[in-house]
């Protein structure tokens, strides 16, 4: 988002909400991951009219006519071009990207590696329910291998896409998951990739109790989620489990491995998270359940120049080094005078 | 009549006055035809001739040398009267190799002039090309005025002191062409040779070899006294004022930034490379000193869509394109149609369908511009009648655009692209008011509010406090905007979309009739067909005919005047590079039995072509007999 | 008359003869009125009703309930005689709460029956309708016959001892309302009963619930001598023969799976999600015993690739899509026609522009389909004009797609998409031929070699041995195939396609004409509004005008004899859900000037609009004054 | 590629060749690839008028015209569309992809990403020369930052794409990388990529000499190519250099360095490459010159199941447990008879 951020506006969580009726199923992921957006905002210091929300179709593309600053709900898969032009020729502005799973990864998939890869200032959510929710239940890009939904009645014979390894395979330099339902831990992601310079990509798992429902219950599930999700910290040893008693440990031939800290093992042989290494951001991103505790928070953050910062300070060298006049310019060329 | 003129080397040489003269230039695509004939243009630009150019080249970037398809072609008309197109047919033609020849000799006027390097007729070229013969020899040429010339050997002689590789020193042969040519149509030297020297600055060496290769070219001819005469075309009267030759995809991409320098506006391009389009982003990339951003995007579909985006910022929004990308912009355009923002599509047409024949012309596009989106969405559509047209037509779309909030589409095409004319400078305070207000007051604002005049609803962009507003897709209610499925508003905004498109009818100046104002036929044209049109009905009222001309720039909507204009003639005839696109929308809005003459070859009319064909309709004769 | 009968129970009861019912059940989303109307439908098809119905339901998978945006509605006609749309106004309007009431009743009919759910009718879902007084208590229903029922504390109540959460048991009030309108139009209850075993055959403890539920609702009626009377719809003259009840969607998978059977190919379907065509593909993908391949693509464009790319390799490819779909298949659907293989793109067509109203209906994409391509690439155009006739269209559009070797567009609407009506079983061997016949001889075949009749060029698919050749998108050599960039080859190939296209009218068969064969006018319509223009015209022949009817299947090319037709009438009207699409076709083509009564409210013409605005066109009264 | 190879034919390099006049630019390295794969074609053993290739628009994708085999040279960025279509529905065919770096990481960059993610049983061939040829020299997106070229006068601003890291990301089973002036290496990488059940996805470093002209001598420099590039062989160390004495080794955080075989460091200190290990593979492929060699080879492979195999395996199914003919189609649903 824009560094921009000016300290005199104090908004509160109620200045985003509009007045339109908010039309998702009752019971829909889409809810908590607005409230928590909506909570995260004020915190970014940035005024209203400063922020655009920019979204393709699909429910989750319904996200910006619930929040209250700009915001365009445009066509399917292509969020991330007009966010390309608004934000390439504003950059002033805090342009967040509403996408889904399908929305983004399956029509849209193109545009967004391409805006990952140019690094454009924007943060991207990606609503992954693993399902096509607006056009009531065919499966998506990210759905599991045979599922049986209404276009595959007899199992889909895909492999699913794996989110952040698109990502990082795309360049991203920033990269990030985490899920509806842990309140708690969204917003501090939120707030991450809001305050990091360039394209953040962030993975929510969302669940769509209609037409998928259920499809994050392993990794949520209240009783066991400490031992099926890895909290990722950066600079941190890769350590999870309800008693903090497992790790994520890397053989020599660059395999992982889960330990239990037992028999002299210990958080000393775990693998430290470095957010800046992208070996180790794409190893997390192939750990699946069940063999793997799923990994949720920064895989990845590092610095690069974002498209805007360059192709604005080429107008600016322009206009320093070789100023022109549009009078000047059509006088350019080969010119002639007849009397 | 023909007089004594004395040469640089103070000989006494013929100088015969011509009123025009149509050269063309051919060889391979790596000869630099396209050079010496942009040169040859400049020098009789400064000569004060009016002029028109017409280069063509193949889809290949380099076929295999020496091929037909390799053959790289630059044509040039020029005159002491006013022009219209490259010519019909050349009275001079400069071939490098046997392929140049075997793909225009057909094209040569009887007993024109026809220069050749031979030194290329090598057997194996020969063969490439199918020659079974030298032609040089086998006297299959004897209607032409031939002039056989050893250019290469003449050209590295030229140069054999420089130190240069054969390559290098072979690659300036299109300069010694130059300076024949140069001399044969009595130029001053001195003009290219300045030119040179501001080309090359950066490298000198290929200054020195270029100026060398050119006064070799010049010398030879005045020397060897190889042309029994030379020509003289004078200046042609032309309105007094600043000119420069220019292509239309230059004259597009100007238009775009004098128009957002006079909105006051930075202008923000979207475009996917493709031919013949791709000058217009090459041009607009090197304004950033003037707020113009380009951004090549990674396929049309962002193009537009990143032009969309720049516009909800409040940028003057531009993509632009050819057939295949037009198709793939479709849905985004319906999404701009929808949330009224401004934004102009140009589409510089080529040959189709499919890949086609991308770098040959046509105007099949129309219908497309017209009507290639779903659901009710109708546009203004524009289109530009010739290459310095094309700046005044950028401009007006960018204008009626942020006046009226609507996505217009621009259309020119290869022809006019890459064709070039004199430009008489516009002076940038004079061109037609383009004024951008954006939207501030929160108590009033409404984001589908509506201006009386224009329908259009007021721009807002972010950044303004107490203006937050949500755009999309989904129908929304007029006035508020909000999203809305009742079937009323639906009616209502289907119909108020159109009818803010037909009132930019009011914008439309009267239509211009070259000739009488009622008569036996009236031929009305669109695009780059205005050129050969315009002679072609000129020859035809010289010899008498009733005949009108009248040249469509507003395709959607079309002038009011005009189904009353095409009332006054016997016969509508409409001649158009597709099978009969306007005419088809002539014939639905006025109920007239317009006549097409069309043409699919890639190639513009000639103006002879269009002489027959419209008096063979004139006379009632069936246009097969005279295909 | 009324005539006394014997129900279930064993009351005697009043049964009033009615010759059609229009009824209308509505609710919220999760209310289950879909099913409640297509199991109504189902009862009076067997019964041997003629019948149309419409589902409308809204753009919100689950809009937040009780609102009006989240009201879902089903309408069924039912009669004792042909019927050609679902109706105009219900005479019966079942509402489950204040939203589906606030939406639906302005189209009752006076004294219709309404028959509500009052538990729904709390403080909370008024208040979130805007309602100030309760509706039900306040006398604005007086004109109708008001029947309140607490229909879910009945239907609870009736389940109570099932063991069900009071969410389960609310869910079967759907069956309640369905028992209460079965006794009512006197249906025999067997035959339901039958199907909530069939239907839940899985889940036994739902269908004993929905037993329940439906049986509480009809005896509820029965003992309640809540309805003064029933009615009764007798069978209507229904041509001998098997019939079931279908909708467009699924007519159109069945005839692209039969056409694929009877050409002995497999069949591949390359779609990609889209309401309302997802249908489509949600069929399809069950047949796979029948060699139906389905790929979900990554997007529009992916999808009709792939299908090329399966009719390059020998397969039945069809696409499937709605308008913004279609835009985005455009390119592709010119490399189809230039490398002339066969393939049917299916546009279920939806109310736009853009993301317009993606569950309404309309006929707006039709020029879109004709021209929305670049260059000259004209295609086939076939367009249903009813649920049944979807069939008959998809098979068609493979026929032709084969035996010319071209892509064809068939367009279908909302309307008829999701609506449904009876459809008499085909005999498949009795269905029109389509013969596949690969090329296979090495020594002859030609990739552009072109067939007398059809100018069809042979189909010759990889595996072939000595067959290898290439195709591609940019102009190849009539014969060879070869990339050709020669002048007239290209003029030649562009008429090539184009008459292609045009020989396929040699299909068609003589347009049919309901009424007189001269007159006052012709009312011509396409696609959906054939029904409502049907019934309109019916009734204004009743009435005595002198007014005819024809609908054209085949837009492109336009049946031979059209023109000839239309010059029999004084005046020509066209209905369309559009702003005059077929119309600039009909007045560009045969230059009549053709009147359009359109409409763009996303939903179907009524029957009652059409007989009034036909008749102040044909009195020449303007159309503004009766809208 | 199919695995329905048939002994019996015995094909040449000159059955592939075909009549059509080769037209790209003199010097092109397309033309070196042409060659190669011409003398690879007749080693598969399959029959010519089982093979098809297909392509989009560039120089490179004139590619089918060359070859004598079926193919279709289709419309920009969209042969893995119809590659993907043919495939599924003529399993038997061998089917192979050419495009360029703008046809198929540009504008095609989402079929790609797709058919990899699917796993369809065909050769992709990415021919990059980090530049748009036919088009006459725009930057792709593969060209470095701050290229000079026709659209970006003033440098490009984006940050190119890792072709490899692409098709990784998108969960490709066989990612491979050669030089179209190595024909040495190509003809063994193009026979793998054929023998591969699944998508093979293969770089090809190809010189343009027109546009960009020696974009990759620092890897194919004669003299030093030895020290620049690092050949992959798996269950082998990552040894390279002239005199084979330099090597790859990996630390405890997953960070990859080169060591020179002193100071007691030999191979064996060198990580094993092993093309199952997705963690390695992306490793590799974030190595870039000049800290690093240029991996070349086969970065990985790994089976899964093809899409095609498992679309055919339903359908098999289906007709054998629940068989269907039209007739019963037809007559399927709640049918009723009028007499
Ligand atoms: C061009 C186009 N194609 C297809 C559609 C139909 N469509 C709308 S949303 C959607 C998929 C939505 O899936 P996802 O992005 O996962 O969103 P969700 O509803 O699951 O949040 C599709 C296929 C469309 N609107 N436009
Ligand atoms: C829809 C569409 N957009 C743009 C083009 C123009 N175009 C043709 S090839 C090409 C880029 C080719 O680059 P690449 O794939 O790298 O191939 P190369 O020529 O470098 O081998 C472009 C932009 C086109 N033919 N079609
Ligand atoms: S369909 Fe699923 S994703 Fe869409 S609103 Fe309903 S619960 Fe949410
Ligand atoms: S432009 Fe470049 S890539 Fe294209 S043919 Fe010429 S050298 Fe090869
Ligand atoms: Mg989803
Ligand atoms: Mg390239």
């Amino acid at each position: 988002m824009t560094t921009e951020a000016t300290a005199a506006v104090k908004l509160t969580r109620k200045d985003f909400v509009t007045d339109q009726d908010v039309r998702w199923c009752p019971g829909c992921g889409d809810y908590a991951i607005l409230s928590q957006v909506q909570r995260v905002l004020p915190e970014l210091g940035v005024p209203r009219e400063k922020i655009v929300f920019i979204s393709g179709i699909g429910c989750s593309s319904r996200f910006p006519y619930y929040i209250n600053t700009y915001g365009f709900h445009t066509i399917h898969g292509r969020a991330p071009t007009l966010a390309s032009g608004l934000k390439i020729s504003r950059p002033d502005l805090c342009v967040w990207i509403a996408t889904g799973d399908g929305d983004g990864l399956s029509i849209g998939g193109n545009h967004l590696i391409h805006i990952l890869r140019r690094n454009l200032n924007v943060q991207i959510l990606l609503f992954n329910n693993r399902i096509y929710g607006l056009t009531k239940g065919q499966y998506s890009p990210t759905s599991e291998e045979g599922k049986i939904t209404k276009s595959t009645p007899y199992g889909s014979p895909d492999h699913p896409f794996n989110p952040i390894g698109i990502a990082l395979g795309a360049g991203a330099t920033f990269v990030a998951r985490s899920i509806d339902v842990e309140n708690q831990h969204m917003p501090g992601v939120l707030l991450r990739a809001a305050q990091h310079k360039g394209a953040s990509f962030v993975e929510v798992f969302q669940n769509c109790n209609i037409f998928n429902d259920g499809a994050f219950d392993y990794t949520t599930d209240k009783e066991n989620k400490l031992d099926r999700q890895l909290r990722l910290e950066n600079g941190k040893p890769m350590v999870f489990g309800k008693n903090n008693d497992k790790g994520i440990r890397m053989n020599s031939q660059m395999q992982a491995e889960v330990i239990e800290f037992k028999d002299g093992l210990s958080e000393k042989d775990c693998l430290i998270h470095d957010e800046t290494n992208p070996a180790i951001a794409y190893m997390l991103s192939q750990m699946v359940a069940p063999k793997f505790p799923t990994p949720m928070g920064v895989f990845f953050a590092i610095q690069k120049t974002t498209y805007e910062e360059v192709a604005t300070e080429q107008i600016n060298t322009a206009k320093k080094t070789r100023p022109l006049t549009i009078e000047q310019l059509l006088k350019s060329g080969d010119v002639w005078t007849v009397k | 009549m023909t007089t004594a003129g004395t040469s640089t080397s103070g000989r006494t040489r013929t100088v015969t006055p011509k009123h025009d003269v149509v050269i063309r230039f051919a060889g391979d695509s790596g000869d630099g035809m396209q050079l010496t004939g942009a040169q040859f243009t400049a020098e009789a630009a400064i000569a004060g001739n009016d002029i028109a150019t017409f280069p063509d080249y193949p889809a290949e970037i380099r076929a295999p040398a020496g091929t037909i398809h390799g053959v790289s072609g630059y044509q040039l008309n020029f005159s002491d009267h006013e022009v219209f197109t490259a010519g019909d047919e050349p009275s001079v033609l400069v071939v490098m190799n046997p392929a140049a020849l075997k793909a225009n000799i057909k094209d040569l006027a009887q007993n024109g002039i026809l220069i050749v390097d031979t030194d290329s007729f090598t057997e194996q070229n020969l063969k490439k090309v199918k020659y079974e013969a030298n032609p040089l020899e086998d006297g299959s040429l004897d209607k032409y005025q031939l002039f056989k010339i050893d250019i290469t050997k003449l050209t590295t002689a030229a140069l054999n002191d420089m130190g240069l590789s054969t390559k290098e020193a072979t690659r300036c042969k299109n300069f010694f062409c130059l300076g024949l040519v140069s001399w044969l149509f009595h130029r001053p030297t001195e003009i290219t040779i300045q030119h040179i020297e501001k080309k090359f600055k950066n490298k000198p060496g290929l200054a020195e070899a270029n100026r060398r290769a050119f006064m070799a070219g010049y010398n030879y001819a005045d020397t060897t006294e190889l042309f029994a005469e030379s020509y003289e075309v004078k200046s042609a009267p032309i309105t007094a004022g600043t000119y420069r030759n220019i292509t239309g995809n230059a004259a597009t991409a100007l238009g775009f930034v004098a128009a957002a320098q006079r909105a006051g506006r930075p202008l923000f391009l979207g475009s996917y490379p493709i031919t013949p389009a791709s000058d217009v982003l090459h041009e607009l990339s090197k304004y950033k000193a003037l707020d113009v951003v380009t951004y090549q995007a990674e396929d049309e579909i962002a193009g537009i869509g990143s032009a969309i985006g720049a516009a909800f910022g409040g940028a003057i929004g531009i993509t632009t394109t050819s057939g295949p990308g037009l198709d793939l912009k479709a849905e985004a355009l319906g999404l701009a149609a929808k949330v009224e923002l401004p934004l102009v599509v140009a589409d510089i047409q080529r040959a189709g369908p499919s890949t086609g024949l991308p770098t040959k012309t046509e105007q099949s596009d129309l219908l497309l511009a017209m009507f290639g989106r779903h659901g009710e969405s109708p546009l203004p559509v524009i289109a530009a009648a010739s290459p310095a047209d094309c700046f005044m037509c950028a401009y007006t779309a960018v204008r009626i655009a942020v006046k009226y909030m609507t996505p217009v589409i621009l259309l020119t095409d290869g022809y006019i692209a890459n064709g070039s004319e004199p430009w008489k400078l516009p002076e940038v305070d004079q061109l037609p008011d383009i004024t951008v207000k954006f939207a501030t007051d929160a108590a009033t604002y409404k984001p589908y509010s509506r201006d009386e005049k224009t329908l259009a609803r007021p721009w807002a962009i972010p950044g303004t406090p107490g203006l937050e507003h949500r755009l999309g897709g989904l129908e929304g209610q007029n006035g508020s905007g909000n999203i809305s499925s009742d079937p009323d508003n639906h009616e209502l905004m289907t119909k108020l979309r159109a009818e803010k498109v037909q009132r930019i009818a009011q914008e439309i100046p009267p239509m211009r009739v070259m000739g009488p104002k009622s008569g036996d036929a009236i031929v009305v044209g669109w695009g780059s067909t205005f050129g050969p049109i315009h002679a072609a009905v000129k020859q035809l009222q010289k010899e008498g005919r009733s005949v009108a001309h009248s040249h469509i720039s507003y395709i959607n909507p079309l002038p009011s005047d005009l189904g009353d204009l095409l009332k006054n003639y016997k016969k509508v005839i409409i001649p158009e590079m597709n099978m009969g696109q306007l005419r088809m929308l002539i014939r639905a809005n006025f109920l007239v039995d317009a006549i097409g003459i069309n043409k699919m070859k890639g190639k513009p009319f000639t103006i002879s072509e269009l002489v027959t064909k419209i008096s063979a309709i004139m006379d009632g004769r069936k246009l097969e007999a005279v295909q």
